[in-house]
């Protein structure tokens, strides 16, 4: 399975395709391999991470066709969306991004992650919120295997905070899988 | 919770990229001393390691440029540390001079080069492979090296120990080429328990003090080290030396100085060179790629023997010695070796000589700032096996 | 400004008396220790050393009162002090 | 002051007293006759010896030049680096093995030009190093070109119409960065030059001692300024000596007096110091200090690896 998520620097988009990875890779035995691109801003510039996720090991490390895209600005989605798959899943940043019409088969989810963030005191929480709503939706990892992989990303201190912000990001996403159906 | 005190080896599986994994594998090898400067994309390790050291008694030095950082790496490695310094092209070019010393004095320590797009400036975030034959031939003078590219994270990990086991008994700086690919892609990462690990001693003299000479050899080339402080009196230097370190300024020491020098590699090719082989044995090509160049090979590989053509694969982990007998005996036995590489044809320029026309040789390639398409590795494939 | 004066215990002191030692072959002929011996004990020799330097030769062994200082300045290790036992009264 | 306290050991009446501290196999040096760089390693021996300091602590390190072979002359553990980086590897070798006490003897060319990012920075560290720079104002061992300390009008063979470049104030340089000692003498001062080394080596922190010296092959020669002597007869009576003078208005100017003594000598923590104290301060109870260097007899790497 391949992933890509995007956005620009400072939202944390790395951080999601590395606790994804983590999950399945130590928690989930999988092996998944994160592959990352930034420009040379250090907040700001377009900003990319690709997770591969396979039952068996990856010999090639990087993109073909995406299975899920996760869009955090506008930007990203108007540069990656046309590479995904064409029943894929596409998840994006609600306020962030204005989407056109679903293309193909694609499952379009949205989800205004910075705004919950910034209503649990810090907008800096809206990876975390987009990690559960990722997991939810597309269920690349058990959210065992996701809470596990939690620790050691982020300060101590600030590790319940995020926890909270992944689960209203899990209840969001079962909430419109639900609608979906 | 019952936690166990964090040692220095981070044994257990980790979710790192491969600088990380290099920082925890210099750890590992028992490196305590760490001199850099910042430069991207290999400042992770320096950063890791900055962090690291001071809870696990080892030091770091953030020095004013890349000349000082390799200089004092040198210094340490003569005081008593297994030293390290990690930089990327801009930086390695400036290191040059010292590695040069390094080799002449035959001073163990590892230089990490986590390549970018060069030449100058370059390519700061984006890879590429071109500093091969700078690692190779960077420094003046005749000398040999030794230098492993490593392919995914854990390589990172493993080989870094690997790096350190082969300066120390060697006696050489060892060159870990990374590049930026490997160094930003995270994958799990497995480190084993710190008894597990074999980290191999310096090859300290153990004789009496006064019988002491610096650079009289043991069997192997190589001559055994003492650290300073320790009452030896030695002298060590840059330029040409006798047994005894002292400079002799003619053409015979210079024959016996630099030719011990060169011998101790050469003549321990076998034990140094490193290859992954897969399916070589019928093959009509043989794809020879080494760092995140052969794991992208692997796709182009697979696609073209489900199309039916027999490919071998031969991935380097040593390119320097670079495993001449390895093509040498290829050559005569396969159609076409095709070589992928993030440059206009560095390595490759080994493979042709060590082919030496028994076969035909083909470059796909790339100038930086991505890998290859697959794609256009599988059209060389296609054409090699015509 | 230099002047000199005469210690007022130098009825009670005796000066010592050194004795120096010249290694002919490795002077450079500087001429340092002769130019700075506060006691002009030393002379340039008429001779060449095998170099085609000429060192020094002590010309006035009686007068070093072994202060060391052409040791101290000899760029060559050629010159230096012994002190004799019996110290010499001047 | 006995005079005699400040040469270290005496000889005997078979051999000059410094052979035991100098690689006599290697002599004579290559060092013209009436320069003073013979002298300087003599004030350095003397020194070492009256400093008490351990001789195996002692190590000696040197760039390139005709200074840079001073390592090579000293019976110590002595390292002939590169040319300007005889700071960087001195910096290795005390931050590995902080037991050393690390000289570096190396000329105003290596260390003041292509070794002027490390100067500064040494100083601005108080890496506890002793810098020994013998300034003879110019490139000697390649010919007699201009140096960054070639006084203005003075003939180098890369400025045959005269220098016309400010010269390096060095003692200012290194106390505006933050050097913890600073002096200047000439070759010709051997015991206050001794007396300076020795505080130097016992001194914690960066201290660094000029040390004007005749250069009579090329500077002296090129400038019509006599041998090495007529120098030193210069030094003689043109050396203002002004302890703790301001290093701003220590300038040297062509054949004008040079103003020499101890200018500074202050406390301040060292490099190791800062170090230890901020991570003491930050990680409290976590603190590992550096282990050491490897030991020989029982190489500590795998043991190590097992805690």
């Amino acid at each position: 399975m391949e992933i890509k998520v995007s956005g620009f620097g400072g939202q944390g988009i790395i951080r999601i395709g590395m606790i994804l990875g983590k999950a399945a890779a130590l928690n989930d035995n999988k092996s998944a391999t994160l592959t990352q691109s930034f420009g040379p801003e250090a907040r700001g510039g377009a900003c990319s991470a690709q997770l591969v996720v396979s039952d068996a090991e990856i010999l090639y490390p990087y993109l073909t066709v995406p299975d899920i895209l996760i869009a955090m600005s506008q930007e990203a989605y108007e540069k990656f969306e046309p590479e995904l798959k064409e029943d894929g899943i596409l998840l994006i940043e609600e306020d962030l991004v204005k989407p056109h019409p679903v293309r193909g088969h694609i499952r379009q989810y949205a989800i205004a992650a910075t705004r919950i963030a910034e209503k649990l005191g810090n907008r800096l929480y809206a990876n975390f919120v987009m990690i559960g709503f990722i997991v939810a939706i597309t269920k690349v990892v058990p959210k065992q295997a996701l809470l596990d992989a939690v620790p050691g990303t982020v300060p101590d201190r600030l590790l319940q905070k995020n926890i909270d912000a992944l689960e209203q990001g899990f209840v969001l996403g079962e909430q419109k899988l639900a609608e979906a159906k | 919770m019952n936690q166990r005190p964090r040692g220095p080896v981070l044994t257990g599986a980790h979710y790192l990229d491969g600088d990380h994994a290099c920082a925890e594998g210099a750890i590992a090898a028992g490196c305590r001393f760490i001199a850099g400067y910042p430069i991207t994309p290999s400042t992770e390790v320096a950063e890791r390691l900055a962090e690291r050291f001071p809870r696990i008694g080892g030091t770091f030095i953030q020095m004013e440029d890349e000349l000082a950082s390799i200089a004092a790496v040198l210094g340490a490695a003569w005081g008593g540390a297994r030293a390290m310094t990690v930089t990327s092209g801009p930086g390695f070019s400036l290191m040059m001079e010292n590695i040069g010393l390094g080799v002449m004095t035959e001073t163990p320590c590892v230089v990490v080069n986590v390549q970018r797009g060069g030449p100058s400036t370059g390519l700061p975030t984006l890879t590429g492979q071109q500093d091969m034959m700078q690692a190779r031939w960077g420094s003046h003078g005749d000398y040999e090296i030794i230098a492993l590219s490593p392919s995914s994270p854990q390589e990172c990990f493993d080989l870094t120990v690997t790096c350190f086991n082969l300066s120390e008994k060697y006696r050489v700086p060892v060159m870990f080429m990374m590049d930026e690919c490997v160094g930003h892609m995270t994958e799990k990462v497995v480190i084993p328990e710190a008894d597990t690990i074999d980290v191999w001693p310096r090859r300290w003299y153990r004789g009496p003090r006064d019988k002491y000479l610096p650079y009289a050899p043991d069997k192997d080339g190589v001559p055994p080290m003492i650290r300073a402080g320790d009452d030896h009196r030695v002298h060590i230097t840059g330029l040409t030396h006798d047994a005894r370190g002292y400079p002799i300024i003619n053409a015979e020491c210079q024959q016996i100085c630099v030719s011990r020098l060169t011998d101790k590699i050469r003549d321990n090719a076998d034990d140094l060179v490193m290859v992954k082989e897969e399916q070589l044995r019928g093959a009509d090509v043989v794809v020879v790629a080494y760092g995140i160049s052969a794991r992208v090979a692997t796709k182009a590989i697979t696609d073209a023997r489900k199309k039916g053509i027999k490919v071998g694969f031969l991935r380097l982990i040593t390119v320097w010695p670079f495993p001449e007998k390895k093509i040498r005996d290829l050559a005569g036995k396969v159609g076409c070796l095709v070589m992928p590489e993030i440059n206009l044809g560095q390595m490759y320029r080994e493979v042709e000589r060590a082919a030496a026309g028994k076969c035909r040789t083909m470059l796909v390639p790339h100038c930086g700032g991505w890998v290859h398409d697959p794609e256009d590795i599988l059209k060389a494939i296609i054409e090699g096996a015509k | 400004m230099k002047y000199w004066r005469k210690p007022l215990d130098s009825d009670r002191k005796k000066a010592p008396h050194g004795n120096v030692h010249v290694i002919f072959e490795r002077c450079k002929g500087c001429g340092f220790c002769i130019a700075y011996c506060p006691r002009q004990v030393l002379e340039v020799s008429t001779e060449y050393n095998r170099k085609g330097y000429h060192p020094p030769v002590v010309a006035h062994p009686e007068k070093c009162v072994n202060c060391r200082l052409c040791e101290a300045l000899c760029p060559e290790f050629a010159i230096w002090n012994t002190l004799d036992e019996v110290p010499s009264v001047e | 002051m006995n005079p005699n306290q400040l040469l270290g050991k005496r000889g005997t009446a078979d051999a000059h007293p410094m052979e035991d501290f100098l690689r006599m196999d290697r002599m004579p040096h290559i060092w013209c006759s009436t320069c003073g760089l013979g002298t300087c390693l003599t004030a350095f021996i003397a020194a070492a010896q009256e400093s008490a300091i351990p001789r195996e602590d002692i190590v000696v390190v040197s760039g390139i030049g005709c200074t840079g072979r001073a390592a090579g002359y000293l019976k110590y553990d002595s390292f002939h680096t590169t040319h300007g980086r005889a700071i960087p590897y001195a910096t290795g070798l005390k931050v590995a093995n902080p037991r050393l006490k690390v000289c570096i003897i190396s000329g105003d060319g290596d260390l003041v030009s292509i070794g002027g990012n490390h100067l500064i920075h040494a100083a601005r560290r108080n890496m506890d190093l002793t810098v020994i720079c013998v300034n003879n104002f110019n490139y000697a061992m390649t010919g007699g070109q201009a140096a960054p300390t070639t006084p203005q009008t003075a003939i180098a063979t890369t400025t045959p119409y005269g220098a016309f470049e400010r010269p390096f104030n060095i003692p200012f340089l290194v106390d505006s960065c933050g050097a913890t000692y600073v002096a200047r003498w000439t070759a010709l001062h051997v015991r206050q030059l001794t007396i300076a080394i020795k505080e130097a080596l016992l001194h914690r922190g960066f201290s660094f001692i000029e040390v004007i010296s005749p250069c009579p092959t090329v500077y002296a020669r090129r400038n019509r300024l006599g041998t090495g002597l007529d120098l030193m007869k210069f030094y003689h009576d043109h050396s203002i000596t002004k302890n703790f003078a301001s290093t701003r208005e220590c300038d040297i100017k062509f054949q004008q007096d040079i103003v020499v003594g101890k200018f500074v000598q202050r406390e301040e923590p060292t490099y190791l110091d800062a170090m230890d104290a901020q991570m003491k301060k930050t990680l409290g109870a976590k603190f590992v200090p550096y282990v050491g260097p490897m030991d020989p007899n029982s190489e500590r790497t795998k043991s190590d690896a097992r805690t």
